[in-house]
């Protein structure tokens, strides 16, 4: 690499109790923090663990942490986050290590589920499409929430997760919102006894580094203070009774 | 070291096909025991999550499943099964409900709140239903939801390696996987398999599907002896991002309607050159401006990085930046100035029409095994219909879910492995960890070039032969090349090298196919042969695996079992779409 | 945090932010030219308008203080839900107690 | 270096900074009200009261007062802050309010300090 514009890049490796492993890749015009992972991969270190699929910022699976904040590393230009030509790469918070820079996303996934993250059918005909106009108010507040890749940058991001451990986090909860702003949905109610129970949307501190950190500009902070209002709503009327 | 694991149902992916077939078996009897394999984790890999543009269907009262069906066979040019295009066509009217209905997607509407329908390229009638730009996302995410919701076992992160035979030649008794994480093997046995990998051209030098997907089910169902069709029909997308070596996002798409709304294409000199070749300029059809640009490029009037440039700057960069905000974004994250400055682009490998043979309730020659989504041939014949590709996994999905539960109740059960196939296919898949350590990476840039030069947008008897004489010195260079480090658990290079034996091998049959088919037709371009021939005679292309991996070229003529060349379903039409361009929504 | 904690601890703090604001007014004033226990008990004694305000004050931040230290040793120290929730009630009841007697004191005392 | 030293960086925004400096307010009240509560009890003995109301009429203890009235109105601000977000869904208006809510809060312990002495 003689001669060559070079980058200094500090890799995590390993499991929990792991290290920091430092390399050199060329620097490039248009490099991405996933292709500086690659270069090492394919050129430096062939068993360097991480994860990607689609490249292009849709599925969220390459989220990792890029000196110090969480990203979504296929579309985080190395330029914007390099400090003085270096890069340091590890996994994401919050979620168990598998190796390397993958971590095991099932928590992450089964809080969605506990959060009730999903529809669930309605009376309505199943041969005709509900008329809901965009504009209606529930909707635009699901239609504002739901572009969610579940990249888990937000729940690597939350210090609510790390203190609590059973506690949903933003996404599942930002995802909850979204399912109670459906009118379709057959059990809205569900929903709210859901994201009361242990864990729930009334631990979150409203720290807002969900909202400062998403890479697709979402507003978890935003959704879950509206989750907090609806229940607190449903509990007053003793709709929340099990 | 081998786990062995026993499930009723066994599903291979998690894009539109392998989620839908879980749904719908586990819907058809709530008892049977369910699994799915996927190689990256659920939801999150694969190409159904990537649909931008959107879900062909006819919904709208003056639009039919006819005129639809019409449109996939002539797009298609008289070469798609027309049973399976019926299928398709039908089936999506059904899906678009359920996905609606009971996954909760929700699809853009009109201000009344009725559903908006767009238009997309080659179609007689505006029907493409989407969410945004992001329609992928919407629909993977609501189906992988229900799929968590249910008891349904997921083996994430485990990548299939080889069907294993039944031992009395029965049929298929289950699927040998590796766990990407332990690097452990399992084998699952299952009374019936779905393979649902999803195809993907990823073989060639700038492409546009997910990074996990490999062509690895169709490899491995032509080494269980099954046949592929259509090979030689590889979409190619005009306008995929050049951004330079060692770059991920190279070939990625920019969206079509930002040719659509007025964007130019440029030579590297900075002058236009689509009126050059046909008299829509930048809005002709997809084939012909991906063949354009080629041309260009190998003519020596690229860019210096060797693209074209798209220039959106003259409709007013603000104008741009509004109208085209997503991909805007995505071009700046990357480096790029698209709203106001030229940003260099090439055709890109999209999507593979060609897959395994496979009939109407998705059963293939093996009995016990199913196939759905990209790795199946035979909906799309030589051109597939933006918008139909979702339609096809999804539509197809379900049914195989059906049909598996409906064998499970007929009295399918399991078959006892076949020992010695299961011990081949292991070794097969250790193979680089005996070798001596090589430069995988120079293969697979190899593999990358070649494919891209001698079997790609125009092709030519003398590249093909070359193409192929090349693919064989690879397969044996990659045999024989081992790597460098021993660990198995998550060892990315050790899924490389398994990723480039898929790929090397499902490239063997692209080329083939293309050096048989001697015309030109949708996607399959030949300048020896530019002809299309006579529709009246179609034959598609097979190919199957004989004896020592050598490829069997083959034809079949097609079937016109419900409308035959020159007529048409809807009266007093042709049914052919409109000749013009897409109007500037249209996207890929 | 429970849905009737959460209320509790921000319902109190609603009740709060107008007593707050009297409370920090009357402290300006009152610092005004230096503290004298005179003035103070001067304008407090035998107010039961003052002792209702007090009262009601020491009731709300007790319960609101108690939450907020459950919260925190649930969080920080990394108690159970159970050993922070008698840890904050503890509190609560103490404050009450030392509030009561305060409000006793410079009301009636 | 381990993994965690680096994290840090995922809170420097107002949002963490403000929800960290209401915990560590609302902490310190929490640990004063009592001993202020124990003072105003002492009014019961009129003469102890007195005197320590004289104790805290010395410049270092008005400091101090000075700096618990602060932390009073910083929490009091940034809770007011953190209601109209959760309550009034105030979005937009977010760090508008959270700056309001620290200037609101110096500002007061300011006009304290200085009538104060
Ligand atoms: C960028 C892009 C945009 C597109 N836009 C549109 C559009 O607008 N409209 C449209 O109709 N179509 C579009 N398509 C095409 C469409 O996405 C696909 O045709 C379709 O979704 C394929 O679905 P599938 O279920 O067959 O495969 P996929 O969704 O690709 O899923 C394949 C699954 O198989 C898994 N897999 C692969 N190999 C293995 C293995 N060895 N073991 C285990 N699992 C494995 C993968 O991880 C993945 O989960 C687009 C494609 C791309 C790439
Ligand atoms: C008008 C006055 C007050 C308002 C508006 C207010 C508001 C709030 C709010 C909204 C919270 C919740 C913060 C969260 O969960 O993230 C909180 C927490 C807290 N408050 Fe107050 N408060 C006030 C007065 C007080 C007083 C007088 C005390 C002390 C006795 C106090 C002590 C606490 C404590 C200890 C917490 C927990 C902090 C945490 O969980 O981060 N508060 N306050
Ligand atoms: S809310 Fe944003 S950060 Fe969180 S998972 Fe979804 S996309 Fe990622
Ligand atoms: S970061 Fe965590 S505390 Fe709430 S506002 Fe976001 S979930
Ligand atoms: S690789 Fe899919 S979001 Fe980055």
């Amino acid at each position: 690499m003689s001669g060559e514009k070079t980058l200094g890049v500090d890799i995590w490796r390993g499991g929990a109790d792991g290290r920091y492993q430092s390399f050199e890749v060329p620097a490039r015009e248009n490099q991405t923090v996933l292709d500086v992972v690659t270069y090492v991969q394919r050129h430096l270190d062939s068993a360097l663990a991480y994860r990607f699929a689609c490249r292009v910022g849709v599925c969220g699976s390459c989220a990792m942490t890029v000196n110090g904040r969480p990203r979504w590393t296929c579309r985080t230009h190395v330029s914007r986050v390099a400090k003085a030509g270096r890069l340091t790469i590890a996994p994401l918070q919050n979620l168990p290590l598998i190796r390397d820079l993958v971590t095991d996303m099932t928590p992450f996934f089964d809080k969605w589920q506990r959060a009730r993250g999903r529809f669930v059918p309605g009376e309505g005909p199943r041969d005709q499409l509900a008329p809901v106009p965009p504009d209606k108010p529930e909707r635009a507040a699901a239609s504002a929430a739901i572009e969610c890749i579940n990249c888990g940058v937000c729940y690597s991001a939350c210090d609510v997760v790390a203190w609590r451990d059973d506690y949903l986090g933003p996404a599942a909860l930002n995802r909850a919102w979204a399912a109670w702003n459906d009118v379709r949905d057959g059990d809205r109610t569900g929903i709210l006894k859901a994201v009361s129970a242990s864990g729930g949307c009334h631990n979150c501190h409203t720290h807002q580094s969900c909202a400062a950190h998403c890479p697709v500009s979402l507003n978890p902070t935003f959704s879950i203070a509206g989750l907090k209002r609806a229940s607190i709503k449903a509990k007053l009327k003793g709709e929340l009774a099990p | 070291m081998l786990e062995t694991l026993r499930t009723d149902i066994l599903v291979i992916g998690t894009g539109g096909a392998g989620l839908f077939a879980a749904l719908y078996a586990k819907k058809a009897n709530p008892d049977l025991d369910i699994t799915i394999a996927v190689k990256g984790l659920v939801g999150k890999s694969g190409c159904t999550r990537m649909v931008q543009g959107g879900y062909n269907v006819a919904l709208a009262a003056e639009d039919s499943i006819e005129r639809h069906f019409m449109d996939t066979i002539v797009g298609g040019k008289w070469l798609p099964n027309q049973d399976l295009a019926w299928a398709l066509v039908n089936g999506a009217v059904k899906r678009i409900h359920e996905l609606e209905n009971e996954m909760g997607c929700y699809f853009d509407r009109n201000p009344d709140g009725t559903l908006h329908q767009k238009a997309f390229a080659g179609q007689s009638f505006d029907r493409t239903v989407h969410k945004g730009d992001l329609t992928g996302i919407e629909i993977i995410n609501r189906l992988a939801e229900q799929v968590w919701a249910r008891d349904i076992r997921r083996l994430e992160e485990h990548r299939a390696v080889a069907f294993i035979p039944a031992r009395d030649g029965s049929g298929l008794s289950g699927v040998l996987l590796v766990d990407i994480r332990s690097g452990a093997f399992r084998f699952v046995q299952a009374k019936a398999v779905l393979l649902g990998a999803g195809g993907g051209p990823t073989m060639y030098r700038y492409h546009t599907p997910s990074g996990d997907k490999a062509c690895d089910g169709m490899a491995m169902g032509l080494r269980a002896g099954l046949t592929l069709r259509d090979m030689e029909m590889v979409q190619f997308h005009p306008t995929g991002i050049l951004a330079g070596d060692d770059t991920r996002m190279t070939g990625t798409i920019l969206e079509e309607g930002l040719r659509g709304s007025g964007g130019y294409l440029l030579d590297g000199a900075g002058e236009r050159f689509m009126f050059n070749y046909h008299p829509h300029g930048e809005r002709a059809t997809r084939d012909i401006v991906s063949r354009a640009m080629y041309e260009e490029v190998r003519a020596g009037r690229g860019t210096p990085n060797g693209g074209i440039y798209i220039r959106m700057a003259h409709l007013g960069p603000e104008k741009v930046a509004k109208q085209f905000k997503g991909m805007v974004k995505r071009c700046a994250d990357c480096g790029f100035d698209l709203a106001g400055g030229d940003v260099e682009v090439l055709p890109t490998a999209h999507y593979m029409m060609g897959g395994i043979e496979f009939g109407t309730d998705c059963r293939t020659a093996l009995e016990g095994l199913y196939v759905a989504g990209e790795d199946s041939g035979g909906v799309h014949g030589a051109n597939r219909l933006g918008g139909n590709g979702v339609a096809n996994s999804t539509v197809f999905g379900g049914i195989a879910g059906d049909a598996m539960a409906d064998a499970i109740a007929q009295g399918a059960s399991w078959r006892e492995p076949d020992a010695s196939v299961l011990e081949h296919e292991v070794g097969r898949a250790l193979r680089p960890f005996g070798q001596k350590p090589g430069n995988l990476n120079s293969l697979r840039e190899r593999l990358l070039d070649l494919m891209w030069d001698k079997a790609g947008i125009v092709r030519e008897e003398k590249l093909l032969k070359q193409c192929l004489d090349e693919l064989d010195e690879l397969s044996e260079r990659h045999a024989a090349t081992g790597l460098s480090d021993p660990t198995r658990t998550f060892n990315p290079t050790w899924h490389d090298w398994l990723n480039l034996e898929s790929m090397i091998l499902v490239s063997k049959t692209i080329a083939q196919a293309a050096l048989a088919r001697e015309d030109s037709r949708g996607a399959h371009y030949r300048s020896d042969f530019p002809e299309s021939g006579a529709f009246e005679t179609t034959r598609y292309t097979t190919v199957r695996m004989g004896d020592e991996e050598t490829l069997k070229i083959g034809s079949e003529a097609v079937a016109f079992t419900i409308v035959k060349p020159g007529e048409s379903l809807i009266e007093g039409e042709a049914g052919a779409p409109p000749e013009i361009a897409p109007p500037p929504q249209a996207a890929q | 945090m429970t849905p009737l904690s959460y209320l509790l601890q921000r319902g109190t703090a609603m009740i709060m932010v107008p007593l707050i604001v009297t409370h920090l007014i009357v402290i300006v004033m009152a610092v005004q030219g230096g503290l004298s226990a005179e003035e103070i008990l001067g304008r407090t004694r035998g107010s039961a308008a003052w002792a209702g305000f007090y009262a009601l004050f020491v009731l709300a931040a007790a319960v609101h203080a108690g939450i907020g230290l459950q919260t925190i040793a649930r969080e920080w120290f990394s108690l159970s839900d159970r050993a922070a929730a008698i840890a904050g009630h503890l509190f609560m009841l103490a404050l009450i107690g030392l509030g009561a007697r305060a409000v006793y004191a410079v009301v009636w005392a | 270096m381990s993994r965690a030293t680096v994290i840090k960086a995922s809170r420097a925004h107002p949002g963490f900074v403000a929800a960290l400096v209401h915990r560590l307010s609302g902490l310190a009240l929490a640990i004063f009200l009592p001993v202020h509560f124990l003072v105003l009890g002492l009014a019961l003995e009129g003469e102890v009261f007195s005197g320590v109301i004289a104790w805290t009429n010395q410049p270092l203890v008005k400091v101090s007062e000075a700096l618990l009235v602060g932390t009073l109105a910083v929490h009091f601000a940034g809770g007011t802050r953190l209601l109209a977000i959760e309550f009034f869904a105030l979005e937009r208006a977010q760090a508008f309010w959270i700056s309001a809510a620290f200037a609101f809060g110096l500002g007061f312990s300011l006009l304290f300090a200085m009538r104060a002495f």
